[in-house]
C-alpha cells in the first residue's frame, strides 16, 4: 500500500490525471465510474421493459398481434449488424491494447460503420410503420388492404393473412414499440459520436500500448447499447 | 486502494491479458448462430411441440421462455467477453450483476401487483370490469384482462361496450344533447379505418367474447357468492348508466 | 360533524362511528404509546448523557468501547414488536377489504369536482345516506366531466375519518371499500387525493340513519329533510352536499372560481358565451345544472361542469336557493318543497 | 488505528503560505464558472441550493399564510395548487437531493478521503451545470404558466392539466442525471482515491452515508428519468401506458415514480445522519458507538429503501398480495434507523460533550428524526394508515424527516463546516438564536399537524373546514417562527462572510481528517497525499496539535474549552508515550492493505 509515495519513471505522462496517482488508479476509477453508469443505464432501460412486462401480461392478444407487424428476418438482419459492430468494438479496444493505431482506427471506422447501417435500417423500419399507420396512442390508424384485410407482412404464416383487426389496444404495444426502439436509437446515436471522437483521438495518436482507457470506456458504453438490442429483439420481435 | 484488483503491477501501469482475434471471432460466430436459432424457434409453436396446454393461440409460454434464455446467453457471451466482464474487478462484476438484480426487484414487485389485483380482498377492488354488470369502469377504455375475475354475465354489455367506448362517456350522455361527442379516444382504439368498421368491430367483439367465455373462472370460487343479495335493499337493479346506452 | 358531542372522540382521533374504528384506533393507540415510551427512552437518555458527561475541565472522553452483545440486542428486539405491528395491521387491513356477506352495495362516482352516490335502486343523489348497522359495499368510480381531455377523469379518495375507512377512485379501475356504521348522524366525507382546482371543497357528508328510515328513504327518494322549513335552507344543503361550492361562490364580491360567482344571478340577465344574452329564470337555472353546455356564460369555457343528473325536487330547492341569494330573486317561482307549504300543496 | 510518528498532515502549522488556499488560488469569475476543482463546485452548488432553498421557503410561508384562515386569506385555489406543487418540486429537487452530496459531499468527500480531487472533476462540473440547465427549465415552467400537479405528478391529472407541465418533467429529468453523475463519481471516488492506510473500517462516517447516498442516486435515479420520459412521452405521443383513456395504467405511474421517490427519501435522509455523525463524534469527542452498525445500517437503508415503495399506494387500488409485502418490508426500515438513533444516543455516554451550535442541530436531530421515525410505524401499519394516507399526518411525518432531519442536518453541516468552508468564523450567539428559533418554529408548525391529520384533514387542501381552524393558525404561526429563526441564520451567516474571524484549521477541535488542512482548504487539499494510520474519531489516538489547533476567542464556549485545553496538554505527554507504544502496530496494519 505505497503507491502514494512511489513513482514510477513514467511519472510525467500527459494523460494522467493530477488527482491521480498512478496510471492503474486512473484506469480502474475510469472502469469502476463506466460500470456505474452502466448500471444506470440498465436501470433506465428497466422502466420500459417493466412497463413492457405489465402491458404484455394485459395485453396478451394486442402484443401478439402488435409483434406480428414487425419483420422479424430484418429485425435478425439488423441484430447481426449490431452484433458485428459490437464484436469490432471488442477488437477496436483489442488493437488498442496492442498499441496497434492503425487496426484500432479500422475497427472504429467499421463499428461505426454498422451503427449506421442499423440507423438505416431502422429508419426504412419506421418509415414502413408510419405508412401503414402503426403509430402510438391516439396516432394509430392502421391502413387497409382493398379486400378489408390489414397489411399483413408475414403471409406464410398460417391464418396470418384472415387478419382483418387488431385487438384493442395495440396502440399500447406500438407506444411500447417506439418508445423503446426510439430510446435504443438515440444511445446507437450518441454512440456514433462517442465512437468518432475516440476515432478522432486515436488518428491524434492520443492512444499508446500505456494508455487506451477512453476506447475500452466507448467499448464497454457501445456493447451495452448491444446488449439492450439484444433483448428488445426477442421482445419486440419474436414473441 | 485497498480494492486493486489484478490490473495492479508493481509499475503502476495497467497490464492485461490480451485475447486472440479468434477468440472475439468465435464469441461472434456464437452470437450469430443464437440469433438465428431464436428467430427460427419463433416460427415454431414450441408449446404445442410439447403438447403442454393443449392447443396455444399465438405465442405460448415456452416459446417466451426460450426466447428470453437465449437472449440471456447473447447476453452473457457479450458481458463476459466482450466487456471483459469475466477479468474485471469483481466488484464492477457486483455493480452490474446488482444493477439487474435491482431490475428483477422493480420488475417483481410491479407484476405482483398488476397481475394480482381483484384477485383478493374485494372483487370489485382493482378491477377494470364490474364483476356483477359487466360494465366497464369509467376513465378509461374498457378492455378484457386475462387472468382477472370474470363472471359470466359481463359477455353482453362487453360487446355493447366495444361500439360505445368510455363508459364515462355513456354516464355523460344521458344528456341528448351530449350523446354524439361523449365517446372521446377509442376511435384510435378500436376502430381503425371509416370504410372497415363494421367489419372489424364485429370481429374483435367475436373474439373478445370468446375470451370472456374461455376465461376460466379463477377466483370466483374462493368469493363469497353475494352477487344477488348484495342489491336487497332496493328491488331495482336497473342502474341509469346500464337502462340507456344511447349509442346503441 | 362536531366532534365534541361524542364521548370517544379523542384529542387525537375522530369519534368512533363504524364497527372498523375501534380496532384501528386501539392498534393506533398501541403505537401510540410504543413511541411515546421510545422517544421519552432515547432523548431522556440523551438529554441525561449529555448533561452528565458535558465537556469538564480537565476530563478527557473515554476511548471506545464496543458492546456487541448490546448492539445486536437493540437491532434484532424491536422486530418483535415490529412483527407485532404489522401483523395486527395487516389482520385489521383485510377486515377493512374483505366486505360482509350481507353487504349491500352503494356506487360512488366522483367526478371533478364532486361526488355522486348511487343507492341500491339506482336513485343518484349527491349526499350519501345508509343505514345504521348494516354492512356497506362502497363500489367506486372516477368519472369524466366531458368529453374534452381536459375534462378526463383523475384521481380522487374517498374517506370518512369517523369510519377509518379510505380508498383511492381511480380512472378504468373500480375500487371498493366497506363500513358498517354504529351510530346515526352526519360524518363527513373528503377527497384525499388531489384532483386540482375544488379538491378541497370536493366534499359530501353520510347521513346514517335507522334501517327503517333508510327503507322509507330509497322509497320515497330524496326530499326535503323533516327539520328544514324552508325550500332555501334544504337547497343551501344540497349545494353544499353536492360539491357546488367547489367551483361556484355565492357571496358578495367573493370572486369567481372556476365557474361564475352565483349572487345576485337568479332574476337577472346574463350574457351568454357567443353573443346574446338570457333571462336566468327557474328554467335557465334548471337547465343550466342539469345541461351545463346549453347556456355558458361570457368568459367562461365549455364542458368544465359536470351535467347533474338531480330530482326535480332537489332542482326546486337549488333554484329556491339561488333566488333567496339574489336580490332579484322574488321573480322567481318555483313549487314549494318543504316544511307547511310542500304539506299544503299536496 | 494508531497515530504514525511521520504522518504528514499538511496544513497544519506554517506551511500553509506554500501554497495558496482554493478561493485564492485563482481569480476571475472564469475561474470559478470553469474550475475542475471540487471544493469550488461544491461551493457553486452551495450557493445554488441556498439560493433554491430560500425560494422553496417563501413557497411554503405562502402556503402557511393561506392556511391561516378557511376560505380565501392571499390567493384563489389555482394559485394555492401552484405554490404547494412549487414548494414540493423546488425543496425536494432542486434543494434537499443536492443539498448535503453534491454541496457539503462535494467539498468535503475528496479532503476526508485524503484525496485532491474527486475521480471525475470535469463529470463533477458537468454535473452542476446540468444542474444549472435543470434549474432553468422548472425556471421557465414557473415562469411559463406553473405548475399545479404536486411534486409526485401523478397522472391522470398531469395528463390533464393545462399548467406547464412537460417543462418541469424535463427540468426533473435534467436533474436526475445531475443527481446520477455525482453519486457514479462519489461511488468511483470512494473506491478508487481513497488516502494511503484510509481502509473501509477508518473511513469516516460521512463518507458511508455519502457513499450509500450515492449508491441509491445511481440505481434509482435512473428510474425517475424513465418515468418522467414515459410521462412525457404519453403527453406527447399518447403511448397509453400511465393515461386510463388510452388503456394504461394511473397505478403503475405510482410503481414507476414511488421506484425512484422512496430511494429518494435515502438520498434525502442518509446525508443527513451522515453529518449528524460527524458532529456527534466532534463535539462528544468520542468514536461513534458501534462504528461498523452505523456504518452498515446505511447501507442496509440504502437497500432496504428499494423494496418498500408500496407503502405510498397502500389504499391506492393495490392488489392486497402487493400491500402485505410492502408494509411488511416497511417495518424492516425501523431496525437501521434505530441502530443509528441508539448508538448516536451511547456516543454520548462517556464523553466530553460540547453544545456549541452545530451539536445543537446535532441533538435536534436525534429528537426531530426520532419523532420522525416513530411516526413513520403508524404509517407502515396498514390499518392505521388507511385512515392517516393523504392526511396532514403524513405531511407532518415527512416534514419530521425530511426537514427535521436532512434540513436540520444539512444546516449543522453548514455551521460545522463553515469554518472549513469560507475560512470564516460566525457570530456564535445568534446561531444559537437562530437554533431556538428554528427548532420551537419547526416544531409548532409540525407538531400540530400530526393531530390535524390524525383529526382527518387531508392534504394539499386550499381551503378546510371551520373546526380545524385553531390547529391551522398555531401550526402557521409556528412557519413564521421557523421563518425568522432561518433570516437570523442567513443574516449570521452573512456577517461572517463580510466581517467574519479568519477561522484556525480546527476550530472544533475535531480528530476528523478534513480538519487536518488549511482553513479554507489549499488548492490541493493537502501539500502531499496523507498518510492515514488512526481512525478518524480516534480521539485518543490524535495529537494535541492536530486536536487543538487554536479557538477562536468570540465564542464563549470556545474560551472555556481552550482553558480545558491546556489541562489536556499536560496529560498530553502521557497518552503520546501510549502512541508510541503503537506505533509498531500501526505500521504493521497498514501492511495489511
Amino acid at each position: 500500500m505505497s503507491t502514494a509515495t512511489e513513482h514510477g519513471e513514467h511519472e510525467h505522462e500527459s494523460w494522467l490525471a493530477h488527482h491521480f496517482e498512478t496510471p492503474v488508479q486512473q484506469f480502474e476509477s475510469a472502469k469502476l465510474g463506466m460500470w456505474l453508469f452502466l448500471a444506470q443505464e440498465v436501470l433506465f432501460f428497466s422502466g420500459l421493459f417493466v412497463a413492457y412486462g405489465v402491458f404484455r401480461s394485459n395485453y396478451p392478444d394486442a402484443f401478439e398481434a402488435g409483434s406480428a407487424q414487425l419483420d422479424r428476418i430484418i429485425g435478425g438482419f439488423n441484430t447481426c449488424v449490431l452484433l458485428v459492430s459490437s464484436f469490432t468494438a471488442a477488437m477496436a479496444v483489442r488493437s488498442a491494447q496492442m498499441g496497434d493505431r492503425k487496426q484500432t482506427s479500422m475497427h472504429l471506422i467499421i463499428t461505426i460503420l454498422c451503427a449506421f447501417g442499423f440507423l438505416i435500417i431502422k429508419y426504412f423500419e419506421y418509415s414502413a410503420k408510419f405508412d401503414h399507420g402503426l403509430l402510438p396512442g391516439e396516432f394509430f390508424h392502421p391502413h387497409h388492404n382493398p379486400d378489408g384485410t390489414l397489411h399483413e407482412i408475414h403471409p406464410w404464416i398460417e391464418g396470418a393473412t384472415t387478419v382483418t383487426a387488431f385487438p384493442p389496444k395495440t396502440h399500447v404495444f406500438f407506444g411500447i414499440y417506439f418508445v423503446l426502439t426510439g430510446l435504443h436509437g438515440v444511445h446507437v446515436a450518441i454512440g456514433i459520436g462517442v465512437l468518432a471522437w475516440i476515432l478522432y483521438r486515436n488518428v491524434r495518436g492520443e492512444f499508446t500500448k500505456d494508455y487506451w482507457t477512453a476506447v475500452d470506456i466507448a467499448a464497454l458504453y457501445w456493447h451495452l447499447v448491444d446488449l439492450v438490442w439484444i433483448y428488445l429483439f426477442p421482445l419486440l420481435y419474436l414473441i | 486502494m485497498a480494492d486493486h484488483s489484478e490490473h495492479a503491477a508493481k509499475d503502476g501501469y495497467v497490464h492485461v491479458h490480451v485475447h486472440p482475434w479468434k477468440f472475439y471471432a468465435g464469441i461472434l460466430g456464437a452470437l450469430m448462430f443464437l440469433t438465428v436459432v431464436t428467430v427460427a424457434a419463433s416460427y415454431v409453436d414450441i408449446d404445442g411441440f410439447l403438447a403442454l396446454g393443449g392447443e396455444v393461440e399465438g405465442v405460448g409460454m415456452w416459446n417466451l421462455i426460450v426466447a428470453i434464455l437465449i437472449a440471456t446467453m447473447k447476453a452473457s457471451l457479450v458481458v463476459l467477453f466482450f466487456m471483459h466482464l469475466k477479468d474485471d474487478s469483481r466488484f464492477n462484476a457486483l455493480v452490474f450483476v446488482g444493477s439487474l438484480l435491482f431490475v428483477g426487484v422493480f420488475f417483481a414487485y410491479t407484476m405482483n401487483d398488476t397481475g394480482t389485483r381483484g384477485a383478493t380482498g374485494d372483487r370489485y377492488n382493482g378491477v377494470h370490469i364490474d364483476p356483477d354488470t359487466g360494465e366497464r369502469a369509467p376513465g378509461g377504455i374498457p378492455a378484457p384482462i386475462p387472468g382477472q375475475v370474470l363472471e359470466p354475465g359481463m359477455a353482453a354489455p362487453e360487446g355493447a361496450d366495444a361500439h360505445g367506448g368510455e363508459a364515462g362517456g355513456e354516464a355523460e350522455a344521458e344528456e341528448p344533447g351530449e350523446a354524439a361527442e361523449a365517446p372521446v379516444v377509442e376511435a384510435a382504439d378500436v376502430a381503425p379505418e371509416a370504410d372497415a368498421d363494421g367489419v372489424d368491430e364485429d370481429s374483435v367483439q367475436a373474439e373478445v367474447v370468446e375470451e370472456a367465455a374461455d376465461e376460466p373462472q379463477l377466483e370466483a370460487a374462493d368469493l363469497p357468492e353475494e352477487a344477488e343479495e348484495a342489491r336487497e335493499p332496493g328491488p331495482d337493479t336497473e342502474t341509469p348508466t346500464e337502462s340507456s346506452d344511447p349509442v346503441e | 360533524m362536531d366532534e365534541q358531542e361524542y364521548a370517544d372522540a379523542t384529542i387525537q382521533l375522530p369519534e368512533q362511528a363504524s364497527t372498523l374504528a375501534p380496532a384501528v384506533d386501539s392498534l393506533y393507540y398501541d403505537i401510540y404509546w410504543i413511541s411515546v415510551v421510545f422517544f421519552v427512552a432515547i432523548v431522556g437518555a440523551m438529554v441525561w448523557f449529555a448533561w452528565k458527561y458535558r465537556r469538564r475541565k480537565g476530563v478527557k472522553s473515554k476511548p471506545p468501547g464496543h458492546a456487541t452483545a448490546l448492539e445486536l440486542f437493540w437491532t434484532f428486539s424491536p422486530l418483535i414488536l415490529l412483527a407485532y405491528m404489522f401483523h395486527q395491521g395487516f389482520d385489521g387491513y383485510m377486515t377493512m377489504v374483505i366486505p360482509p356477506e350481507n353487504a349491500i352495495t352503494i356506487r360512488a362516482r366522483a367526478y371533478k369536482w364532486r361526488w355522486e352516490f348511487e343507492q341500491p335502486n339506482g336513485m343518484t343523489e349527491g349526499r350519501l345516506v345508509a343505514p345504521v348497522n348494516q354492512p356497506v359495499r362502497m363500489v367506486m368510480a372516477s368519472v369524466p366531466n366531458g368529453p374534452n381531455p381536459e375534462d378526463a377523469a383523475v384521481l380522487h379518495s374517498f374517506f370518512i375519518p369517523s369510519f377509518r375507512v379510505k380508498r383511492d377512485v381511480v380512472p378504468g379501475m373500480y375500487t371498493s371499500l366497506w363500513f358498517e356504521a354504529t351510530r346515526e348522524g352526519t360524518f363527513q366525507i373528503y377527497c384525499t387525493e388531489y384532483c386540482g382546482t375544488g379538491h378541497s371543497r370536493m366534499l359530501s357528508e353520510i347521513e346514517v340513519v335507522s334501517q327503517e328510515a333508510y327503507r322509507e328513504y330509497l322509497q320515497r327518494g330524496p326530499s326535503c329533510p323533516d327539520d328544514i322549513e324552508e325550500d332555501w335552507q334544504w337547497g343551501q344543503q344540497l349545494f353544499a352536499s353536492n360539491g357546488c361550492p367547489a367551483c361556484h361562490n355565492v357571496g358578495e364580491g367573493q370572486g369567481r372560481l372556476v365557474g361564475p360567482n352565483l349572487y345576485n344571478v337568479a332574476g337577472t340577465m346574463q350574457p351568454l358565451e357567443g353573443g346574446g344574452q338570457e333571462m336566468a329564470n327557474a328554467e335557465y337555472i334548471r337547465t343550466s345544472i342539469v345541461q351545463p353546455q346549453e347556456h355558458i356564460v361570457e368568459s367562461y369555457t365549455a364542458a368544465a361542469m359536470p351535467a347533474f343528473n338531480l330530482p326535480e325536487s332537489q332542482l326546486d330547492a337549488l333554484v329556491a336557493y339561488l333566488a333567496h341569494i339574489s336580490s332579484e330573486g322574488s321573480s322567481l317561482e318555483v313549487p314549494a318543497q318543504c316544511g307547511e307549504a310542500a304539506a299544503a300543496e299536496e | 488505528m494508531t497515530v504514525e510518528a511521520g504522518t504528514h498532515l499538511p496544513g497544519e502549522g506554517d506551511h500553509a503560505h506554500d501554497d495558496a488556499n482554493y478561493i485564492e488560488g485563482a481569480k476571475g469569475v472564469m475561474s470559478w464558472l470553469i474550475t475542475l476543482d471540487h471544493k469550488r463546485i461544491g461551493m457553486m452548488y452551495l450557493g445554488a441550493i441556498l439560493l433554491n432553498f430560500f425560494v422553496g421557503g417563501v413557497f411554503a410561508l405562502l402556503v402557511r399564510t393561506e392556511l391561516l384562515t378557511p376560505g380565501e386569506t392571499i390567493m384563489g385555489a389555482d394559485a394555492y395548487n401552484k405554490v404547494f406543487t412549487l414548494h414540493g418540486a423546488i425543496m425536494v429537487f432542486l434543494f434537499i437531493i443536492p443539498s448535503v452530496p453534491a454541496a457539503i459531499g462535494n467539498f468535503f468527500l475528496p479532503i476526508m478521503l485524503g484525496a485532491k480531487d474527486v475521480a471525475f472533476p470535469r463529470l463533477n462540473l458537468m454535473s452542476f451545470y446540468v444542474y444549472v440547465v435543470g434549474a432553468a427549465f422548472a425556471i421557465f415552467s414557473i415562469v411559463d404558466n406553473s405548475v399545479d400537479t404536486g411534486w409526485t405528478f401523478y397522472t391522470p391529472y398531469s395528463q390533464t392539466t393545462s399548467t406547464s407541465v412537460l417543462a418541469m418533467t424535463l427540468a426533473v429529468f435534467i436533474l436526475g442525471f445531475s443527481s446520477i453523475l455525482t453519486g457514479v463519481n462519489f461511488v468511483a471516488t470512494v473506491h478508487k482515491l481513497r488516502a494511503p492506510g484510509l481502509h473501509w473500517k477508518r473511513l469516516p462516517l460521512f463518507i458511508w452515508g455519502i457513499y450509500a447516498t450515492s449508491v441509491i442516486q445511481v440505481l434509482a435515479t435512473p428510474v425517475l428519468a424513465i418515468t418522467l420520459f414515459l410521462l412525457m412521452m404519453e403527453k406527447v405521443l399518447t403511448i397509453g401506458i400511465f393515461d386510463p383513456r388510452l388503456g394504461g395504467d394511473p397505478v403503475l405511474f405510482q410503481h414507476f415514480f414511488w421506484f425512484y421517490s422512496h430511494p429518494a427519501v435515502y438520498i434525502m435522509i442518509l446525508p443527513g445522519m451522515a453529518v449528524v455523525n460527524e458532529i456527534i463524534a466532534t463535539f462528544s469527542r468520542r468514536p461513534i458507538f458501534g462504528y461498523m452498525f452505523v456504518a452498515m445500517s446505511s447501507i442496509a437503508l440504502a437497500l432496504l429503501g428499494f423494496l418498500v415503495w408500496g407503502h405510498h399506494m397502500f389504499v391506492a387500488g393495490m392488489s392486497e398480495y402487493a400491500t402485505m409485502v410492502f408494509s411488511a418490508l416497511t417495518f424492516l426500515v425501523a431496525i437501521p434507523s434505530g441502530v443509528k438513533v441508539f448508538n448516536w444516543v451511547a456516543t454520548l455516554y462517556d464523553g466530553s460533550v460540547s453544545f456549541q451550535s452545530p451539536m445543537l442541530y446535532g441533538l435536534a436531530f436525534i429528537v426531530l428524526f426520532t419523532i420522525g421515525g416513530l411516526t413513520g410505524l403508524f404509517l407502515g401499519t396498514l390499518s392505521v394508515d388507511v385512515h392517516l394516507h393523504d392526511t396532514y399526518f403524513v405531511v407532518a411525518h415527512f416534514h419530521y424527516v425530511m426537514v427535521g432531519g436532512t434540513v436540520i442536518g444539512f444546516v449543522g453541516g453548514l455551521h460545522y463546516w463553515w469554518p472549513k468552508m469560507t475560512g470564516k468564523l460566525y457570530d456564535e450567539m445568534l446561531a444559537k438564536i437562530a437554533f431556538v428559533f428554528v427548532f420551537v418554529g419547526f416544531n409548532m408548525t409540525f407538531l400540530t399537524q400530526f393531530v390535524l391529520g390524525s383529526q382527518g384533514m387531508p392534504r394539499r387542501y386550499y381551503d378546510y373546514l371551520d373546526h380545524f381552524q385553531p390547529l391551522h393558525g398555531f401550526s402557521s404561526a409556528g412557519s413564521y417562527v421557523l421563518g425568522v429563526g432561518f433570516l437570523i441564520m442567513g443574516f449570521m451567516f452573512i456577517k461572517s462572510l463580510m466581517s467574519g474571524k479568519k477561522a484556525p484549521p480546527n476550530p472544533w477541535g475535531s480528530a476528523g481528517f478534513e480538519w487536518m488542512t488549511a482553513s479554507p482548504p489549499l488548492m490541493h487539499n493537502f501539500h502531499h497525499t496523507p498518510i492515514i494510520s488512526r481512525g478518524p474519531y480516534d480521539y485518543h489516538l490524535a495529537t494535541e496539535e492536530e486536536l487543538f489547533d487554536g479557538f477562536p476567542e468570540e465564542m464563549p464556549e470556545f474560551e472555556h474549552a481552550s482553558r480545558g485545553t491546556e489541562e489536556h496538554a499536560t496529560e498530553g505527554s502521557a497518552s503520546a508515550e501510549t502512541e508510541m507504544e503503537e506505533k509498531a502496530e500501526a505500521d504493521s496494519r497498514d501492511e495489511e492493505e
